[in-house]
């Protein structure tokens, strides 16, 4: 069943809420303010509340979630969201704050600030957080900056930052927003960083690598010690992409491996809701040489009272409002404290071991390129169905058929027709069985039912090409 | 672990259909020395009933805006949020998806950002919206960024009026450019026409102005628009999106790129995010917008449908190219913002800003009549206004406090030059017997001078 | 896509909750209680938090409510619940109390009902309201207790309750539950109470007569000051079941046309959540002479107090235990304050709009029984298609297709193939232009495409006399 | 009105359409007289924000039991309740459904009702379950009448150690019938045995027993069963569902039919309702329940679906001669009920029985250690205790109130005879902190005499 749009609902002279009549005197907007400021018509819908409500309820029908099914996209970690953690998310003790007023007078979200700052320190081995990055790519360029910044200090100009060919495309658009050239290493055979090439490219103008640890191969940087060592060598830094963090969690820290920055992303490992594309929070550590750098303010504790620090001279200064997206970071926070260190570890555990499950009870079916334990996800290719005129795509598609998210597809771009699937710790063997099947049947069906999939959505599939072709972003009468 | 759905036994069993005989050894690609020895030093777990008491009481260390009465704005603002709001972004087929990559089963994602793009063109009267920013600053920092691209030029002028914040933001984000920023100095509390004439050249990638200013005052934006115009330099502005419930849209002045901080709409003022940032900008500027954009395309029956489009600007394609480096947004805020415009509507955005209009300029008038407390700046205002205090606005916020008001935010905090300059906020929210106190207040702490 | 039971979901060993560790001593239960009592094993299933959480939310997605579409089950006025309501009864200050709290502690409690128990009286004309029945047919038990008790108290046995033959099913057996012998009373051709006949029926045997006005045909009694002449000349009481008041809200009130009792239902007039079949509430409202006898306690105020009063010796006693549906309660009342004596008779015009404007609109594609002004609901009959096989259930099955949940259906019993449609004030014309467009349509429909229906649910028809032959009530390993 | 879709114009045209050329006309059936003149005597409309404002100053005027510690039981308890269960009961298309009458677009409802019948009768030990009943008095009442049409029989024994109100509801509910009601004694706060096993014939219909009894005492309920099924009556219990998480189910022990108050799984304690009268019996007495009941079955292709069943006992089908006159029962209560056993599982529930009774336990000997608070009776008990005080608890609640304590019950609301009985409930929510806290107040007061 389609839904109509708003527009096309609403009409003339209807009301969707009511207003609290005017108790101070109700001045003609004409004399508080010259005429050629007011706007002289306001064109929007008119719906009556339960119009509205049916409108948004029926479009979130239209929707999958985590909560209706298993939601495999590769290097999202789409986990379960514990519902608790909505419901203090939503306690107005914690939400009706404005982030302007006195520190005395929010302690309790100063310290909630400053605990999750401490924990994520202790989960990712760094010495200094900033809770301000509202994304993943916004803790990367936070991170870029401040290497930058770091360089400067030394009065060095680096131009140069290296990203594997397997990156997420945020690490060279972060480095190029931050004026760095992005220059690509390959991966070896293995899937990892080739050792060999990476040492012909690091110099004196290389400021940093950036690498995803596992990689968004899911495969864990093997040589990882050794590129440290290449790279601090030639005095650039580490980055770590921290996306894929949940395979690691109380298991190995980025920090102990040489990695001196590290975002997170609370809305991945720390089971914040992705809330249909955000909103997230990236925040970023880093080592103590790097920690003059953060952006201000710092939470810092003063005795039993939390502050908010704004005298960090060498800091890059802000990359948003305010500290962040404190909503989510409650959310992380109060994860954290349900999971305790031995549930942390079990995190990372149960997702690896559903992955390596998945890989087993599909390697037969399904090109596999890198034939090794994988992490928190793998990558499997569409090579051998590609032969028949079936693309990753159509068997993407045709997932959702047999009631599954399709996993994340042509992403790494190293893998020819990619299927990158992440089953995360929340599903359960059972789930994980079923899709194996599912993908398993698919790999036998034939190029039409694949192609002409998905067969019993609300539209079939969607004609891309001529969205882009001739673009139509918004309603119009 | 509650949030693991596997047994004992279903580990066991999958470890020897993996071929494996421990746990430990899924991890035998990590190096053993950087292996964590011990448990990490984390509080031990809590019970869901010992979380929600914590929690509880982490909220009782703060003060809450339902609790005291809050006059302070600044950029973030205790509006009203209609139930309906918040009743649909808990949708767990909302919140607990992501981004809409797969079209087919994720229609209400795509066109609830369809309808929100759409909201945001006829809010902001400009051409295009895409699908939202992580806040206004970041928001304004992109569209200083993309006036850079369009123009080809390396030379901004920000206008000092423009929230502190949102200034220190650019010049973070434009720290890895070569790009220099000029700031415009501000006369009466307006950004100065005079310096701008005078000072703007060919070399201006933008001009960008915040429209009210952070004093709360109407800037000349017709005048500046077509200053910066005239020197090939785009308008980019930031704007209060309640205050376009009455006031000239941006498009109708003709900002070429127009931001602003969304949380107003529909947002809870939650400490300062997550808000939303909007973007809105010129037909002919697309394809060098920042961020995702939603738009409408067919099925092979002709049905409509929605897609994310002009992908080829995004970094998963463009890479080191790409128009912006962001990839999760604020898409449950715009959602949010969707059914808050929607909710309000036509009538209800514009009462809303009227109620603000009113009220702030009757606290306005009965705190010019006390004695102590002039108005800073004398022109014309939305929701907010300045005042000068006889004394710090730390001491008077310190009295308002005990009556349970958070009083003003007070200037110096970002202009030393106001050492008892007050920034006032009155939303709709506010009831004139809150006012009356507010006041009442103020006039006690004026004659304890 | 169907969903599994719990029960098969379920495994051993999983936990769905984390629960505080015991602070303090730890004895084994077989120390504090005798073994005997103890039991051995406690067969529920296991499930972790995240399939609990999916397998609900995906049960629900089998299910349609108000916020999903138009759902016109004649009789059960099945209007939008204001989303702000829902919010105020979940607030802690209002659902965190204990029923026997002081009274000096749930001042605000108190308050709410009595001022709740004020309007009702208001609304309905009657002098007295308690707010205990936790559905309409406990508010029918009620009142005919109180009816009971009323002649008990002036030493006169009365056996007979008159009921009409469109009455609810209730009706009857709420008066049978009192010992009441039930009479039923013919409609006459314009589908009112037929009063000549009630004129034979009433004699000093005749306790009450019970009627639901406007009735269920969806049509007011016409005659209702000459019924009531008729009973209460002969000592008897009128009773009107207020399930249908949403018609008569500010236009007109049952205490005003004679009656002595009044139910309302929350659920179904004041916007409260059906709830997928409960709780509901209903208060039931009586004129002065009755009040002594209303179940105790009564809420009362004293000064600027509130009070229980449980010091009313005549009182039936108690239908339940403690005051009521409070929480249903709290959402009535708000909907009372948000709506406003203009609001009230809106929502009645409304109502009674939609309902005519739909016969209008359908009463050349389906027989119309009664073709007169009607009020909220009015009922079709199938007749005319039955002719061709089609009964009343296909066109209700063949209206899911359509995306519309069927009308209330085979009731009231005198009409043949009955479609009972109640449309509610909160539907818009052009979802009342859409619904009539679909039964036009179906009216043309052929046999066979109408007795498959529906076509497009998680399951088809389901076999009724099989589930009642073998009755199947309960998973079973 | 924002509740209301059609405008001005659509009224308009639909009149005219109708054929009508006022609203009034619409009600040109009521006879004049009866029409109301002047508006009604209500409060005039208040808007969204002023209604929640309002709303939460009369939450403001009640002492709720998250700010204040709870020691209260008698029938209405303070159980944990997991945020899973909210997160469920309100989704949209579970609370806005109605009965589900037409099966095939009900599934959800119906489904989860028959994992609920289910549930209750693997923790009741019965054989069938109903979709549930108002609340657990009028659940009992229900059960007795049920009893007499099963028995053919008129005379009913309760016990007077049932809850107070439960026994007034029942004999509320049997007014209308000749059934005639004796009150079985109790000795040491326990039913009286002797006195049952001689007034007990075959006259009994059944008797009547809750266990754990008001008084938080368990009962000899297999001897009971036997006394009762020795004369042909049958057994109703009523039973706490919390305190079966490690007591015998009434199945063990011959109960015929078993009822409670279902509010304790997942209900919130809400001042006393909507609650959930839970219902279930042996599959021989199917037929002669009361209220609805789900069935499993199969469409056309053999796929599994759920109805109604058995519905010719019910009033719309079997109007004066159905098993009850009960329609909408508590259907989202019996569904929270249904998500909070599942969440609680076989391992949860028995934790929480047992965190309940390891703390009543501590509790009650804490008190018993302070001077002046003996037990008032020395039977086993599962979560509530009842102790005899120095002086009149009302006093002593006042003290406990000071310190945010709502303390026990008084009994003599009900027990006249028991003075200054203290009826004390501690259920897993209440901290060894505030048990301590509690018994510390205690001893104060008692030393205060
Ligand atoms: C490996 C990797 N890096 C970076 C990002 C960007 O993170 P965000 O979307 O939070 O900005 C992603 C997001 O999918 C990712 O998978
Ligand atoms: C006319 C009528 N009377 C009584 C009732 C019974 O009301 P309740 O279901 O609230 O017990 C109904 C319910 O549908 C009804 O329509």
């Amino acid at each position: 069943m389609k839904e109509r749009l708003v527009f096309e609902i609403g009409k003339k002279g209807k009301v969707g809420v009511s207003l609290p009549r005017c108790d101070v005197p109700e001045e003609e907007p004409e004399r508080l303010i010259p005429e050629q400021h007011l706007r002289k018509d306001l064109p929007l819908p008119e719906l009556s509340e339960p119009e509205i409500v049916r409108h948004f309820t029926r479009l979130s029908q239209l929707n999958c979630g985590v909560d209706t099914g298993l939601y495999p996209l590769g290097s999202c970690t789409m986990k379960y969201n514990p519902k608790v953690n909505e419901e203090i998310a939503s306690l107005a003790g914690l939400t009706r704050l404005h982030p302007y007023q006195p520190e005395e007078l929010c302690q309790g979200a100063l310290r909630l600030m400053y605990e999750l700052g401490e924990y994520l320190a202790q989960i990712g081995g760094m010495d200094a957080v900033t809770l301000q990055p509202a994304a993943g790519a916004h803790g990367e360029l936070t991170g870029m900056l401040i290497i930058r910044a770091y360089f400067l200090s030394k009065a060095q100009k680096r131009h140069q930052v290296i990203i594997p060919d397997s990156a997420h495309g945020t690490n060279p658009a972060s480095a190029a927003l931050c004026g760095y050239q992005a220059i690509e290493v390959k991966s070896d055979e293995r899937g990892c960083v080739d050792v060999v090439e990476l040492n012909k490219l690091v110099d004196e103008d290389v400021a940093a690598i950036m690498l995803t640890n596992p990689n968004t191969l899911g495969l864990f940087e093997e040589n990882i010690l050794e590129i440290a060592d290449i790279v601090h060598r030639a005095g650039g830094l580490l980055y770590c992409d921290g996306a894929n963090l949940n395979a690691l969690l109380g298991v190995a820290r980025p920090g102990d491996m040489g990695f001196d920055l590290l975002h997170f992303n609370l809305h991945k490992t720390f089971s914040t809701p992705h809330g249909g594309g955000g909103p997230g929070s990236g925040p970023l550590g880093v080592k103590r040489t790097l920690a003059p750098f953060l952006p201000v303010p710092l939470v810092v504790k003063q005795g039993k009272r939390y502050l908010l620090d704004y005298n960090c001279p060498l800091s890059i200064g802000k990359v948003r409002s305010f500290y962040g997206n404190f909503g989510v970071l409650i959310k992380a926070y109060a994860y954290l404290l349900s999971l305790g260190p031995e549930g942390l570890r079990q995190v990372a555990e149960n997702a690896v071991l559903n992955a390596n499950y998945l890989v087993k009870r599909l390697k037969d079916h399904y090109h596999l390129p890198y034939d090794r334990i994988c992490k928190h996800e793998f990558v499997l290719s569409g090579a051998r169905q590609k032969k028949r005129g079936i693309r990753a795509l159509d068997i993407a598609k045709r997932l959702i058929d047999c009631g599954f998210h399709p996993p994340t597809i042509y992403f790494p771009l190293i893998v020819n027709e990619a299927l990158m699937i992440e089953p995360t710790e929340t599903e359960s063997r059972q789930t994980l069985d079923r899709f194996a099947e599912a993908l398993i049947k698919i790999a036998q069906e034939d190029a039409e039912t694949l192609k002409s999939a998905p067969h019993h959505t609300s539209v079939g599939r969607l004609d891309e090409v001529a969205a882009a072709r001739k673009p139509n972003l918004r309603w119009k009468e | 672990m509650h949030y693991i759905p596997n047994t004992d036994e279903d580990r066991r069993e999958m470890l020897q259909a993996i071929g494996l005989a421990s746990m430990d050894e899924l991890f035998s690609d990590i190096p053993p020395q950087v292996r964590v020895k011990a448990a990490l030093k984390l509080p031990a777990a809590l019970s869901e009933l010992e979380l929600l008491e914590h929690a509880r009481q982490l909220g009782a260390e703060n003060a809450n805006i339902d609790d005291y009465v809050c006059f302070r704005g600044a950029g973030a603002y205790d509006h009203f949020i209609p139930s309906v709001v918040r009743q649909i972004v808990s949708r767990a087929e909302f919140y607990t998806s992501y981004t809409p990559y797969q079209a087919e089963i994720s229609q209400g994602t795509l066109q609830a950002i369809y309808e929100y793009q759409t909201l945001i063109c006829q809010l902001t009267g400009m051409d295009v919206s895409n699908a939202s920013m992580y806040d206004g600053a970041s928001a304004l920092a992109e569209a200083v960024l993309m006036s850079c691209r369009i123009t080809g030029r390396d030379r901004l002028l920000l206008s000092q009026t423009l929230h502190p914040e949102y200034r220190q933001v650019v010049r973070t984000y434009l720290q890895g450019m070569s790009v220099e920023t000029l700031e415009i100095p501000y006369t009466s509390g307006l950004t100065d026409l005079d310096w701008l004439r005078k000072e703007l050249d060919d070399r201006a990638a933008a001009v960008v102005v915040q429209h009210p200013n952070f004093f709360g005052l109407l800037e000349e934006m017709n005048e500046i628009s077509q200053i910066a115009h005239r020197v090939g330099a785009l308008f980019v502005v930031s704007v209060d999106p309640i205050s376009l419930g009455i006031l000239q849209p941006p498009g109708a002045y003709g900002a070429d790129i127009a931001v602003g901080e969304g949380q107003a709409l529909g947002n809870e003022i939650c400490f300062g995010g997550p808000y939303l940032g909007f973007f809105a900008t010129r037909e002919q500027f697309v394809r060098n917008m920042p961020g995702r954009l939603v738009g409408a395309t067919t099925d092979s029956e002709g049905r409509r449908g929605f897609v994310l489009t002009l992908q080829t600007r995004e970094q998963h394609i463009r890479r080191a190219k790409a128009t912006s480096n962001i990839c999760s947004n604020e898409s449950l805020n715009a959602l949010a913002a969707a059914v808050y415009l929607t909710t309000l509507g036509k009538e209800g955005l514009r009462k809303v800003a009227l109620l603000c209009l009113r009220k702030a300029h009757y606290a306005w008038r009965e705190i010019a009549k006390l004695n102590g407390f002039p108005p800073l700046f004398s022109g014309t205002f939305f929701k907010e206004f300045s005042v000068n205090c006889p004394t710090s606005p730390q001491k008077i916020n310190q009295v308002l406090l005990k009556q349970r008001i958070i009083g003003g935010l007070g200037l110096k905090k970002f202009y030393p030059e106001h050492q008892n300059g007050l920034l006032v906020c009155v939303t709709e929210k506010r009831t004139k017997e809150q006012i009356d106190e507010f006041v009442e207040v103020l006039s006690e702490t004026g004659e304890q001078q």
